[in-house]
């Protein structure tokens, strides 16, 4: 019975341990890479899943340990690997926007990153002066 | 009764002529007499046993918390006064009948001039010191409103706002004194305060409360130096100042030191004020009067220089002086009207009145002449004639006063030096003006004035006759009863007579009127020497006071209200530290007895991080989309804070509200512009952060200073009674639908104004809409990200799952209606964010208001639900049921209270910020729509 | 009858959610149900000062929540004086406001009584949090009504009142919370039973507190020197809703009133009577302060605003004075200043409309169309601002100097006859040049039987409350004594027989 | 050794929180800044979890539920403004 | 399967919704499974006009797969990409890459796009605006053209086959 | 903690007030969010700290929270909202009438500052 419990909280423990260093990796890529295309994957992948991981501890604890079966966090799970990509997906997308700087040993030069000849217009022309009906 | 009857009976004529119209002015003038009329007979009903010694008086109680009674008595005093009022009163209707011109508005005149009837009436007959006040400060707005009566022309209107503004002071002076010897007596009422005359020397507040009145008497009665308002009121229609000028309201003043006279007088203190202040009035008047060239201006000198004269007597402290100061009050209000009114006559004749131009009238109006002449002769007090009575009685008590001690023989001397004056000038007006050789560039040829305009002029003239004949006969009751009333002691019997041998004061009075025909005769050198001294109108100098007072103030405010708001929050913020920051030095040590609980490292690091963000929002500001990111990190921080302390349903709400208050921030964003230009002055900003810094000392200091002590609160019984009393276990949200729901309801009602206000203040919002974004890019082509169009689709059916789950668990878990709220209305933005305005609308058949109404609606129909069981507003009552299947359920009101919050805040929300989107979007340029 | 108490609130709620919970509507209907609405809140009024002359102090738990757990509702002399005269206000700027001006936007009319609702909630609450509340619900309502019509001037003042309004909420919250966290109550009785027993290492901090509430209804108040919000605000708003205004700075000195008699009066121990010499100096300050407005302004609505500040000096002067005859006096002077400033923005409205360009500057223009109805009633109402007998003003004025004791003469005489002699000489300035010099061609815009009756009512205010001074000082200076009686308030509400707040 | 697992991780997760601290802080895009921000909602979800362990109750499991939820609508409005400027259009 | 009626257009999302709601409630009571079920027939009728496609599963069954291998590989990836991060020397090869779409529907594109995010050195970066170009950035990647053949392989014609075939 | 807490309060405070002094609309926005962050701390903190015992019966030990801080903090959050919403709504209509962003009211968007 005791190893059993303890068993159960070894599994806890790892998925802990390893979702809070998976965490802490992927925050360490957005400190320390290079631009901003290569900060995006640490966040976006491996802090999810670190917090996954956090997740499941927090459903194997409940479950296990504490009041019985309960699969609560698995929505939360769920709903942040919904919703990274998508984030990540508009912040690259805004940064192409913004023709952020690369790291110069990128391959590949796609168009969202070559400089336009359009016109820049001034910053706030009153343009919208007409009235609402 | 009756008493009531004369004061009352003016008021009600007062709305009498404008009954009339300006059109038949005779059946106007009628109406307006009536009233007086009948006052004047229930007075003379009454003058018999008043003569006889009696004093009727009548008293209702008004404000007792005031001392104010209607209280009014008819005492000798009262009477002579009433009579003169309401005589000349009546003659003044009547001339004014045929004076005034068919433009002017005749009904609004008499209305205006019984107003002033009526103020005039009660300031004789109030026995209340208060109730005296009152009619007095109303003599002043109606003179106000008579003065100006002629509003298109400029110098009425300077005129009347000088003496309203002179009066006016003084009439708050005198409220003032009042007050003083009502709280030296104890009360207002006149005959106690007229029987504490001891009581009232012996306070030290005497001198105070003397100075005060005689301040209100004094400018009243255009007292050196208040004199200079009178002149400028002369811009009055005629009757006017004939009525106000001579016979009333500039005697109110010299009524009011008769009247007070056995109350204040006796004193070294009076004695000095009142009649030096006379004395030099009555020089300085008739110095003036001699010099003018208008007729009016000459006889306002005139009226300044007699009453003087009529203070200078109230001053000496003397019975007989005091009977020859009523006596001059009646004899100057007949022959000053009349020679008021024969000025008028003049003027209307041929007008103008200046005495320049007028010359050898007599052969034109013959009767104004004689009568002029009689009365002006009154005036200079020729033998035979009433002004020549009181005026020797004065002569006779300038030689007995003990003014000036050693130099007493002073006072006789000026007296007689005025009397010359006086014969001069009286000279001058009559000789000048219908003798003299004839007249020069009149604009119209003059004839007799109508009967009924010199029927007035007629009667007064015919009074200073009989009077200066029959002084005894005719005067002396009256004047007996009116000197006891302003007496302490039973007066002595006045011996009013023409020949009382002869004596100094004899040699006095032929010193005056030779010395005046001298004086008339070598006027020119007189002039000569007066033309040395510039001359300067009491007016423009009193228009240039106000208008400098006026520019100085608006100097005063400019400078104080600049129009920032910067400095206005400053003095909020100072003001806070101010109070704040002197309580806290009141204590001794801000630690108090609890002890203190250790920090972990993670709650040290989520502090760095807090202050950091907050720091950094604050310093990144002028970049004001980091400054946001930043503010986000904070109210992140805030939640996790509250959460780490035991209160997860302010970890939700406070995270909720960022969110949507961020969006928000945005949206607006978007419209201004992105950066803080760099403005701040150096010093501006050490300044901002030293205060910053001092408040932000104060609520540490403050919190830390709480946090340290123990409390002990009322919080205990909401959580016995959570569960048995309201049926849920969250305390919190216990608190928020029951135990204080009101506030709650409050609370969205808030929301629900603010979505309604909000909507109000987009209404036709004209916009700047940047075409590119701050450094210039034009913004991306994509509009709905398809990606995220695509996932947010599917997660809005799960955040409404979610909403439903919380606002369900609320009760009993951290939830509830209001973060139920928040989630559904931030899933449906995200439909808005993703696909657009249209694009969600078309699907959203509902509008927001009636939503965010309807919640409040709800919330309240519950409260007022429980009135049925007998309960007050917002009872809950809640119950387990046992549903077939499902088993146990709880339900309870203050679920359907919830449900009110849950739809305000959706409501309301969605009404922010799908109204400001959609304001948004319809300015969008055309062209910059799908460009790619 | 129960229910009385809370009718005052729940009634133009109810109203108010009715109108607003549709947009568009009959317009005709919607003024109907809000003029009846408010006529009932009128009688409500009635009904409530008469149920207090009886001087029982009666409250109405709501929720059945009983002090000091639940909010109460207290129904004393005083706050059903103040509902009475809210709601008096209220039908005489919502009678003028049915002759058109509810039109330039939307949502006035809910809006109104949501404002009405406020009101209030403020005066009738027994609870400091929910008196907060209320001040929001108050004061988001103003926001939305001065706005109602737009314009630049709006909306400019619109912000600095809101951001000044913003910042004192918070300071507000703060003070809530020293004095939660050191009385650990929030009803306003037990607080003033729990005063007297505070540790004294507490009282500095309750005494921070306490100032910073003076500092946050002072901002209400519009006291010197945190009124700056006021001159432009009023003088921006919509005639019907600047008259409503008139009611906005009394909600602060009602508070002041209440929380400085009821929890810091003269049984509060060490700290008996602490913001009365604030106030005093303040209140004579701004009194000061306001005279001089009234004479600087160039425009009839500014000095109408000026006279308001005059009016709030004199009140907060009456609350230093700390007296019973003061307080007395400054409730009766405290009714005549809402009404007649109010009727005093209808009306300055009213003359402006009639003067084509020039508004309601006081410069010379063209003349009247009805110079004698407007010239009668800007007399009256001026004579009553100005403090002049035989109107309303004197009165107030006069009650006041005489409570004055001889210390307090020296400050109060002086200032405030003097600033009744500027207000004279301002007044008949703006006066005689409106009515007086005016010349040329009428607009030929004329004064409707509605805003003339809502005027009326408002200014008409004043000579009724001289020909009834005698009952209504009665009233209020009992309404004093009952103030002053701290004992009777909290017996009438904390039975204490419970565990409660107090240690 | 859950005890010891769970103070370990608490204290990465502290210092990831500081890591994304210093991103939002120094940028030096906007990206980069709301890429942190994200990361940092994320990670706060975490901590929660961590806490609710720790207390040894689900009190805060809506708290997490509603971080994930409402830090991805809040990124995804600062991508929407960095995009197009006007969020609801 | 479930097909759809008008009471209940998205039997697929029904189910998830009463799956969902008996994870939020823990239990399993019939309580729940009632009120459950209310909602999972309530919403989607709310929710159905703010669904521009729905999304049809073909092969449920390759889906479950295709779940599994996508779950595998992101533990994978998370591991090559913490090997990246970790490396002191910083030795990463990034690179931009187009990567021309074989699928057409919006939800296929979307589930591609996140599929690609969440696994090995890959961002799904931008979707040009015609919808057939996937810009991708690659953390660490040696030959390009491998890149893109194995993301074809692996996920695009699972997923082609799964909801568009 | 308690110091620190009060420090975090402190510091948040003076940061919102230092922006809420500054002459645009948006910063002044910002800094009275800020500075509604900070008050409502403060009050929440005024029932004290508690560590662990969320106001829920039931939940946890015998320890609980005191619930009355929290409930006010409540509303002061919702009421705060929609301050802070129609301020910032104000703060565009402002610009949009007066031209400016500036909280003083110049007509154009020039660098000015009053000499308070
Ligand atoms: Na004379
Ligand atoms: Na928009």
């Amino acid at each position: 019975m005791i190893a059993l419990y303890t068993l159960m909280e070894g599994i806890i423990a790892f998925f802990l341990i390893a979702g809070s260093i998976f965490a802490l990796i992927g925050s360490l890529g957005l400190a320390r890479m290079k631009d901003f295309y290569m900060r995006l994957h640490g966040p976006s992948k491996i802090s999810t899943l670190g917090v996954g991981c956090v997740l499941l501890a927090s459903i194997a604890y409940f479950s296990l340990l504490d009041s019985g079966p309960s699969l609560q966090e698995l929505l939360i799970t769920i709903f942040l690997f919904i919703t990274a990509p998508v984030s990540a997906h508009l912040l690259s997308k805004s940064a192409l926007h913004q023709k952020l700087e690369r790291d110069p040993r990128t391959r590949g030069n796609p168009q969202e990153l070559q400089e336009d000849d359009d016109e820049h217009t001034s910053e706030e022309s009153p343009q919208g002066s007409s009235k609402l009906p | 009764m009756s008493l009531l009857l004369i004061v009352l009976l003016p008021l009600l004529g007062s709305l009498l002529p404008l009954l009339g119209s300006n059109q038949r002015r005779h059946q106007c003038a009628l109406l307006t007499a009536a009233m007086p009329l009948i006052a004047l007979l229930v007075t003379l009903r009454e003058t018999p046993g008043v003569l006889a010694g009696e004093v009727p008086r009548l008293a209702f109680s008004w404000v007792p918390a005031l001392g104010l009674d209607l209280a009014l008595r008819l005492d000798g005093l009262s009477l002579l006064f009433v009579l003169l009022i309401l005589g000349i009163g009546l003659l003044i209707i009547l001339y004014a009948r045929h004076y005034l011109a068919e433009a002017d508005n005749m009904p609004r005149f008499y209305a205006y001039l019984m107003l002033f009837m009526t103020s005039m009436l009660g300031i004789v007959m109030a026995d209340n010191l208060i109730l005296l006040w009152m009619f007095w400060e109303l003599t002043s707005l109606s003179s106000f409103l008579l003065i100006g009566f002629w509003s298109h022309q400029s110098a009425p209107r300077k005129g009347a706002r000088m003496a309203l503004a002179v009066t006016g002071m003084g009439g708050l002076a005198l409220l003032a004194g009042f007050i003083l010897i009502g709280q030296i007596v104890g009360s207002f009422d006149m005959q106690t305060v007229l029987d504490s005359r001891d009581v009232i020397l012996a306070d030290p507040r005497y001198l105070p409360a003397l100075l005060l009145v005689l301040l209100g008497a004094f400018t009243k009665s255009a007292q050196f130096p208040f004199q200079f308002w009178l002149p400028q009121a002369m811009a009055a229609p005629t009757p006017v100042s004939a009525f106000l000028h001579s016979a009333t309201m500039v005697k109110a003043g010299v009524f009011l030191l008769a009247r007070l006279h056995p109350a204040l007088a006796g004193s070294q203190e009076w004695l000095y004020l009142v009649s030096l202040t006379g004395l030099v009035t009555m020089l300085y008047g008739a110095y003036f009067a001699l010099t003018k060239l208008d007729l009016k201006a000459i006889l306002a000198y005139s009226t300044v220089s007699h009453l003087g004269l009529i203070t200078m007597l109230f001053g000496f402290n003397s019975q007989m002086a005091l009977v020859a100061g009523l006596f001059h009050i009646l004899n100057h209000a007949t022959f000053k009207a009349a020679l008021f009114m024969t000025a008028g006559i003049v003027d209307h004749e041929c007008g103008t009145r200046d005495i320049r131009k007028l010359k050898g009238l007599w052969r034109y109006m013959p009767m104004t002449t004689a009568l002029a002449t009689i009365t002006a002769a009154s005036m200079a007090g020729f033998p035979l004639l009433n002004g020549f009575l009181s005026k020797e009685m004065m002569l006779t008590e300038s030689l007995e006063t003990p003014l000036l001690g050693g130099l007493a023989w002073l006072i006789p001397a000026l007296a007689t030096v005025a009397s010359i004056l006086s014969a001069a000038y009286a000279l001058r007006f009559v000789r000048n003006t219908f003798f003299d050789g004839k007249p020069r560039d009149l604009k119209k040829t003059p004839h007799e004035a109508p009967f009924l305009l010199r029927l007035p002029v007629l009667v007064l003239a015919i009074v200073c006759v009989v009077v200066g004949l029959f002084p005894a006969l005719t005067a002396t009751g009256l004047l007996t009863a009116a000197t006891d009333a302003a007496m302490t002691m039973p007066a002595p019997e006045p011996h009013l007579s023409i020949w009382h041998g002869f004596n100094l004061p004899l040699l006095m009075s032929t010193i005056a009127l030779l010395g005046g025909l001298l004086v008339y005769v070598l006027r020119q050198h007189l002039f000569a020497f007066h033309r040395q001294f510039a001359s300067r109108d009491s007016l423009a100098i009193f228009e240039n006071a106000v208008q400098r007072l006026v520019r100085f103030t608006q100097w005063a405010i400019d400078t104080l209200e600049n129009g920032s708001l910067q400095r206005y929050m400053l003095w909020v913020v100072i003001s806070a530290l101010v109070v704040a920051g002197m309580s806290l030095m009141g204590i001794e040590t801000l630690k108090g007895e609890l002890a203190t609980q250790e920090a972990s490292p993670l709650i040290i690091v989520g502090a760095v991080i807090t202050c950091f963000a907050g720091l950094a929002t604050a310093f990144l500001h002028r970049r004001r989309l980091i400054s946001l990111i930043m503010l986000s990190v904070v109210g992140l921080m805030a939640s996790l804070i509250f959460a780490r302390f035991s209160a997860p349903d302010l970890a939700l709400t406070q995270l909720a509200v960022e969110v949507v208050t961020v969006i928000l921030l945005m949206l607006a964003l978007f419209f201004l512009p992105q950066k803080t230009p760099k403005e701040s002055s150096a010093s501006r900003i050490v300044r901002d952060v030293l205060l910053a810094a001092g408040f932000g000392g104060v609520v540490a200091s403050l919190n830390y200073a709480l946090l340290t002590r123990p409390l002990n609160s009322i919080s205990d019984f909401f959580l016995e009674n959570s569960v048995p009393g309201g049926g849920g276990h969250n305390v919190v949200n216990v608190i928020l639908v029951d135990f204080r729901g009101f506030d709650t309801l409050g609370e969205i009602t808030v929301l629900c104004i603010a979505g309604i206000g909000i909507y109000k203040l987009l209404n036709r919002l004209r916009l700047f809409m940047p075409s590119s974004d701050s450094e210039g890019r034009p913004w991306s082509p994509d509009r709905y990200p398809m990606i995220l169009a695509s996932v947010s689709q599917s997660l809005l059916p799960m955040a409404l799952l979610v909403s439903v789950f919380i606002f369900l668990r609320g009760h009993n878990a951290p939830g509830g209606g209001f973060i139920a709220g928040l989630v559904t209305a931030v899933a449906l933005i995200l439909m808005y964010i993703a696909h657009g305005v249209e694009w969600a609308q078309q699907r959203l058949s509902f509008q927001y208001q009636p939503i965010a109404v309807a919640g409040v609606a709800i919330a309240a129909l519950t409260g007022v639900g429980s009135w049925a069981f007998g309960y007050p507003f917002l009872t809950s009552s809640f119950g387990h049921f046992h549903i077939p299947l499902i088993g146990d359920m709880e339900l309870a009101t203050a679920l359907l209270f919830d449900l009110g919050v849950y739809l305000t805040v959706v409501g309301a929300t969605l009404m922010i910020l799908a109204n400001l989107g959609k304001v948004t979007t319809s300015h969008r340029p055309s062209k910059q729509k799908e460009k790619a | 009858m129960q229910h009385l108490i809370i009718l005052p609130v729940l009634l133009p709620l109810l109203t108010g959610v009715a109108l607003l919970i549709h947009r568009g509507g009959a317009l005709t209907l919607r003024r109907t149900a809000n003029v009846l609405s408010t006529i009932a809140l009128v009688v409500v009024g009635i009904l409530l000062v008469a149920a207090s002359t009886d001087d029982t102090i009666r409250y109405y738990a709501l929720g059945d929540w009983q002090p000091p757990f639940g909010i109460i509702l207290v129904l004393d002399r005083l706050s059903a004086l103040m509902v009475l005269v809210t709601s008096l206000l209220a039908l005489g700027s919502l009678l003028y406001a049915c002759a058109g001006d509810d039109e330039q936007g939307s949502n006035f009319h809910g809006l109104f009584q949501l404002q009405l609702m406020g009101i209030n909630g403020a005066f009738l609450t027994g609870d400091l949090f929910n008196l907060f509340v209320f001040f929001e619900v108050l004061l988001i309502a103003s926001y939305a009504l001065l706005m109602h019509g737009g314009g630049k001037a709006r909306t400019h003042a619109g912000f600095h009142y809101v951001t000044l309004n913003l910042l004192g909420s918070m300071l507000f919250l703060i003070a809530l919370g020293i004095l939660y966290g050191t009385m650990g109550t929030l009803n306003m009785a037990d607080m003033s039973a729990v005063v007297p027993t505070l540790d004294t290492a507490d009282l500095g901090l309750v005494k921070a507190g306490a100032l910073l509430l003076l500092i946050v209804f002072g901002l209400k108040a519009a006291m010197l020197p945190l009124y700056f919000w006021l001159p432009r605000a009023y003088a921006a708003a919509p005639a019907p809703v600047a008259a409503l205004f008139a009611i906005m700075t009394k909600v602060g000195i009602y508070s002041i009133i209440r929380v400085y008699t009821l929890i810091f009066g003269e049984q509060a121990g060490p700290l008996a009577n602490l913001a009365q010499p604030w106030i005093w100096w303040l209140g004579l300050a701004t009194l000061a302060l306001g005279a001089v407005g009234v004479l600087s302004a160039r425009d009839m609505r500014t000095q109408v605003a000026y006279l308001i500040l005059v009016s709030v000096g004199t009140l907060l002067a009456g609350i230093g004075m700390h007296n019973e005859a003061a307080l007395g006096a400054l409730l009766y002077y405290l009714i005549h200043t809402t009404l007649v400033s109010g009727g005093l923005f209808l009306l300055v409205d009213a003359i402006a409309q009639q003067r084509g360009k020039a508004g309601a500057r006081i410069v010379q223009s063209r003349t009247l169309t009805q110079p004698a109805t407007l010239g009668l009633l800007f007399f009256a109402a001026a004579i009553a601002m100005a403090g002049l007998p035989p109107l309303s003003g004197a009165f107030g004025k006069a009650l006041l100097l005489q409570a004055a004791t001889t210390a307090q003469q020296y400050w109060l005489w002086p200032i405030l006859l003097g600033s009744g002699l500027a207000s004279l000489i301002a007044l008949s300035r703006t006066g005689s040049t409106i009515f007086w010099r005016a010349s040329g061609e009428k607009t030929g815009i004329t004064l409707g039987p509605l805003r003339v009756t809502a005027t009326l009512i408002l200014i008409g205010g004043a000579p009724l409350m001289v020909a009834f001074a005698g009952p209504i000082t009665a009233f209020t200076q009992a309404t004093a004594a009952q103030l002053l009686d701290r004992d009777a308030y909290v017996e009438s509400i904390i039975a204490r027989d419970d565990t409660g707040g107090d240690a | 050794m859950l005890d010891f697992a769970l103070k370990v991780s608490v204290v990465l997760f502290a210092i990831a929180v500081i890591l994304n601290l210093y991103r939002v802080a120094v940028g030096p895009s906007l990206p980069d800044r709301i890429l942190a921000l994200d990361t940092m909602y994320v990670n706060s979800i975490a901590l929660i979890v961590l806490f609710g362990i720790w207390l040894g109750h689900r009190t805060y499991f809506e708290a997490a539920l509603l971080i994930a939820m409402l830090g991805f609508v809040s990124t995804v409005a600062v991508c929407k403004y960095l995009l197009r400027g006007d969020i609801i259009e | 399967m479930i097909r759809p009626r008008k009471w209940l257009p998205m039997p697929l999302l029904s189910v998830l919704l009463l799956i969902v709601w008996l994870l939020l409630m823990n239990s399993i009571a019939l309580g729940h499974w009632l009120l459950g079920g209310f909602l999972a027939i309530v919403i989607p009728l709310i929710t159905k006009p703010f669904w521009e496609e729905q999304p049809r599963i073909k092969k449920p069954w390759l889906m479950v797969r295709y779940f599994f291998r996508v779950l595998l590989d992101i533990v994978v990836a998370n591991l090559e990409a913490s090997k990246v991060i970790l490396d002191p020397r910083g030795r990463a090869r990034p690179a931009f890459v187009e990567y021309s779409l074989e699928v057409q529907e919006n939800f296929t594109i979307t589930m591609l796009a996140s599929t690609i995010t969440l696994t090995p050195g890959t961002v799904s970066a931008h979707l040009r605006m015609d919808g057939k170009t996937l810009l991708i950035h690659a953390l660490d990647v040696d030959d390009i053209d491998d890149m893109k053949r194995h993301i074809h392989e692996r996920y695009e014609r699972t997923l082609k086959e799964i909801f568009e075939c | 903690m308690e110091a620190l807490f009060a420090t975090t309060t402190g510091i948040l405070a003076a940061s919102g007030l230092y922006l809420a002094l500054r002459g645009r609309t948006f910063p002044v926005v910002v800094g009275l969010t800020l500075l509604s962050y900070a008050v409502n701390l403060f009050l929440f903190s005024t029932g004290g700290l508690t560590t662990d015992g969320s106001a829920v019966i039931g939940d946890g030990g015998g320890e609980y929270a005191d619930p009355l801080p929290q409930a006010l903090v409540l509303t002061a959050i919702v009421i705060g909202f929609a301050m802070t919403a129609f301020s910032v709504i104000l703060a565009m209509r402002v610009r949009g009438d007066v031209g400016s962003d500036h909280v003083n009211g110049n007509r154009v968007d020039e660098p000015r500052e009053d000499k308070s």
